[in-house]
């Protein structure tokens, strides 16, 4: 099964967590955010949170910037 | 010291330095680090991108900020519709636990000018959220009282183009913006060198933001030192009450007393 | 921090502050000894006046400059010929028993502006006498080439008019001289607020003079402050390396990782 | 007798030193300079230099000023 | 002559003259007749009002304006929103049977700064009604190029506040405006004196309006005079293409056959 | 017309223009000729110079020069003595049969700012031979006092360096030397594009000499013209009494009648 | 019967044509534009177009004006 | 017998006036100023000014020019 991450085409193989998910991608929660179906998930949630076939998940964190990026 | 009573209160909170800086365009993390420490900054703004899945490679930002010294201030910078801008703020608050937001909605990808109309709609919805919104807006009193209206917290006119480095264009729209709001003025982008911030700050305004004019520096350390004198420097000018303008000649040492005399 | 080892020196002397303050215009004494010290000046320009036969009241000025702690510059304020201003600065270094001068010939009484050839003939006399003489002049370079070659330890330039606040006004002709003089440039008269002695700072020149824009100030204190602030900014801006200018945007933030991307 | 002070007249009575002056007008010597007919007398000379009828004395010392006063 | 053929066209409209005028704070009618004429000007704005029917003594304002010399322009001024600014130009277009109107819609009465959202809105609802729009706006990219999108004929940014004499205040503003505009750019309101209008046709804009600098100067028929000629300066120098800056010295005299040779 | 009675009167000798323009620089003497034309000027600087012995090919300067329509003043560019500006002054009277001389020493090579110690001594030797002496100086009210007195015709200070295209550095001393002198004021130097030549005037000088400014624009005919208008544009607007700046707003339609009323 | 003309309460009488409103009131029509309920009514219809009780007219002509007006 | 003229050594074969000097250069006399040995000739006395061996002759007229120029 596939869902959407960041952009990106990804195989994710069965449904599993947000909290597994981040862990496969060795991906610290405490210092990324993450949207699911264009809804942010709670840190607290990340463990209850299934992610299924088709869905979009957006992984997020702060980067260096100042002002507004040109595109 | 004169300086030690005069705080800058944004949303009720308090700030000893009147300076904000970025986190973009630093040739490395540990210049970055050093410049953050030489301004004086208590207020630092970040921006908020998708995790690199290819390259985990280099550290994460936050590695090099302090956060029990420095407040972070998530930006929605590279946004250019009110909705964009939304998400992005929303998930900001999520990795920064914090409500504050340096909002932007782009209005042209050339001049980087805001678009005040989706900036508008921005700050409504998030206020009505509960965020701290402080939108980064053009110099004109008109959208900032609008801004205000609408909750924002502070409202940031540009002085120039972002990374311009030309100073404040247009000295007589900051100055009205100031004497009408009501909320803290933050003058966002357009500061090229030392006095272009003690300029700004003379003019009566409630901080000074700034990324490129430090980051872009020979020597980032050191102009971030400078931008910190200049900011106190013009905040205190400002406060002290500078001499009247004339055009010529006012003695300085007493007539009396020449030997010509 | 960065502005150790920056000092200025003139004529073999070093100073670590590039402010020199003058001595006129307080409401009292007590507020100019206050003045100095948060200005940070270690140069301090006096006038020389006969003394006061009838009144004796006022103590003397010396008893609120601790010359421990200031070096005194003794000026030829006043004085409209070369001969006015030798015999003026014979006297001073008696009373101070320093060889340095603030040379003043005045050529017009509305403006005091320099004479320059009263002013050139003046320092080529006490230069051979063995005065360090720092002649204020206009922002000539000619003139002030012509008073490096007659021995000038500094060449001091103004800004605007005596007391004008304006700022300074050509910054090209500062600029210049800055570039072509082989002793150091002080920018005297002229200052009104704190960010024009950062953009004096800022043009590369060694220091700035300045006496009405302090003592004139609501809060006389509070300005020098402000002015020792603007004046290590400027400076500091200068050593650094301010960014170009363009007409618009460079972005400061990251483009890729864009929620829209 | 008289001689010329700080530009106006001034009775002196008899000729004295510089030091004998300053005493009688009780000006402390190590605060001023002496002008004794246009020539600047060291302070170690005022013990020695005798101000004589229809001399010019003139004696200055340090007041405020910044930048040069209009007349 | 160079200008003769350099015609300004709005809407498909040839104008030999660049300067567009207004008739309000004349002493009399008789002046602002003569005004006009010194002018130069072929499009005089005039405000919709009210009969007064208590007194009808004076004459209409159009027994001192040649209609077949003058083209006429409604304005909406002082109007705060949308609706009253599109009902007072449909009333505008009813007397001057004209379909052009300087579209103004007020968002601040101490600044009289343009009120963007409702500036936008109103120029939507008129040129779907067939009208040719100038609207008067702030002067930022982003709102022309959607005033543009919207259907404007041409874009107004302001120089500086109405009225306030102080000249083109943001010069990078304008000039990014007229960069990227792709109707006629005329500047609307700040002018003082010449050389103001001559330093905004300098910069490529299209056009000036002003009344103020006219009607409120000593001699209005001599600053009428001074600004036709201004306007035409500007565009000529700006045609003509000026020298580069340069800090110093280019000599204009050969450096050969010198005697001292 | 307003300017009609409004001549330049220099020495008892009247112009109807107030521009005065150079001859050097041009592409060729066909368009200086053009230029001229444009310009309006009725006085024309020309350089003295060795005759070229060697080459004798291009036809001598005056057969493009009609000497019934323009007034030559002959200058001393590019002397470095008072005594090399004398003899060439000497030499250009014979040349061109005029007591008329643009005095220039210059007092360094590469800003070409004018030595005013050897101008001034100039000035009294030439004058005593019954020269009409316009001396070209720097913007200093004292040197243009003893020029005055010395018995200059005029004094001609600089707004910028020569070639410069900076326009007026420095607005304050321009106005202070026309406030105080006594003979006419010829901006000389430093004006780049018509509004800088409108500003001058604006001053209240009483005209502007330029010649890189036309000479090396792209179109110097065009400039010509341009700068034709922009001196009679600031000299009208001088003359018409500009209004005063306000930092904001003045109403210039009335305030009542409007339908939101 | 009343209208309110430009912003006034005005007593009309009996209803009539904004064309015999103007003659009453001694306005050159060619002048002026006519706004009867909101509606701005074609000068061509002014002899068609009849000012009823309770109806708002608004008649408004050029005045001077360059720049907007503060209230 | 040599002059210098105009900067430069020049052979003058034998003393003549300013005048043949001037017609032997191909030079209109009305468009040119003669300084000889530091004195300026009048053109009335063109024709009864002598040069003769090592005197200095400088010949000059006018050429475009507006501002000084740099050496």
């Amino acid at each position: 099964m596939r869902i959407t991450l960041n952009g990106d085409p990804y195989e994710l193989g069965e449904p599993m967590t947000i909290s597994r998910l981040l862990a496969r991608l060795d991906i610290d929660p405490r210092r990324v955010a993450v949207e699911h179906n264009l809804v942010v998930v709670k840190r607290a949630a990340f463990a209850s949170t299934t992610v299924r076939a088709d869905d979009t998940v957006e992984i997020v964190n702060f980067v260096g910037g100042g002002q507004e990026s040109a595109p | 010291m004169a300086m030690g009573n005069d705080a800058l209160v944004i949303a009720g909170k308090s700030f000893s330095s009147r300076l904000i800086v970025g986190t973009g365009k630093y040739a490395s993390n540990e210049i970055m680090q050093r410049a953050h420490d030489a301004s004086g900054a208590e207020l630092v703004t970040v921006a908020v991108r998708r995790v690199n899945l290819s390259d985990r490679g280099r550290g994460s930002l936050l590695d090099f900020i302090d956060t029990g010294r420095y407040s972070l201030l998530p930006n929605t910078a590279g946004c250019y519709t009110a909705d964009e801008a939304v998400r992005t703020a929303r998930l900001g608050r999520e990795v920064g636990l914090s409500e504050w937001v340096k909002l932007e909605v782009i209005g042209d990808e050339r001049t980087l000018f805001p678009d005040n109309d989706g900036l508008l709609e921005a700050t409504r919805v998030l206020v009505k959220e509960g965020f701290v919104v402080l939108p980064y807006t053009n110099d004109d009193p008109v959208v900032c009282r609008k801004l205000e209206d609408a909750g924002a917290a502070a409202v940031m006119p540009l002085g120039a183009p972002i990374g311009s480095g030309l100073g404040i264009q247009n000295l007589n729209n900051i100055r009205i913006i100031r004497e009408f709001a009501g909320v803290p003025v933050i003058v966002d982008a357009g500061v090229g060198t030392a006095s272009d911030a003690a300029v700004a700050m003379e003019l009566g305004v409630d901080g000074v933001l700034m990324n490129t004019a430090i980051a872009g520096a020979r020597d980032p350390v050191a102009m971030a030192d400078a931008m910190k004198l200049a900011v106190a420097a013009g905040r205190g000018a400002h406060l002290a009450g500078r001499i009247a303008r004339r055009r010529y000649a006012a003695a300085s040492s007493p007539a009396d007393g020449l030997l010509s005399a």
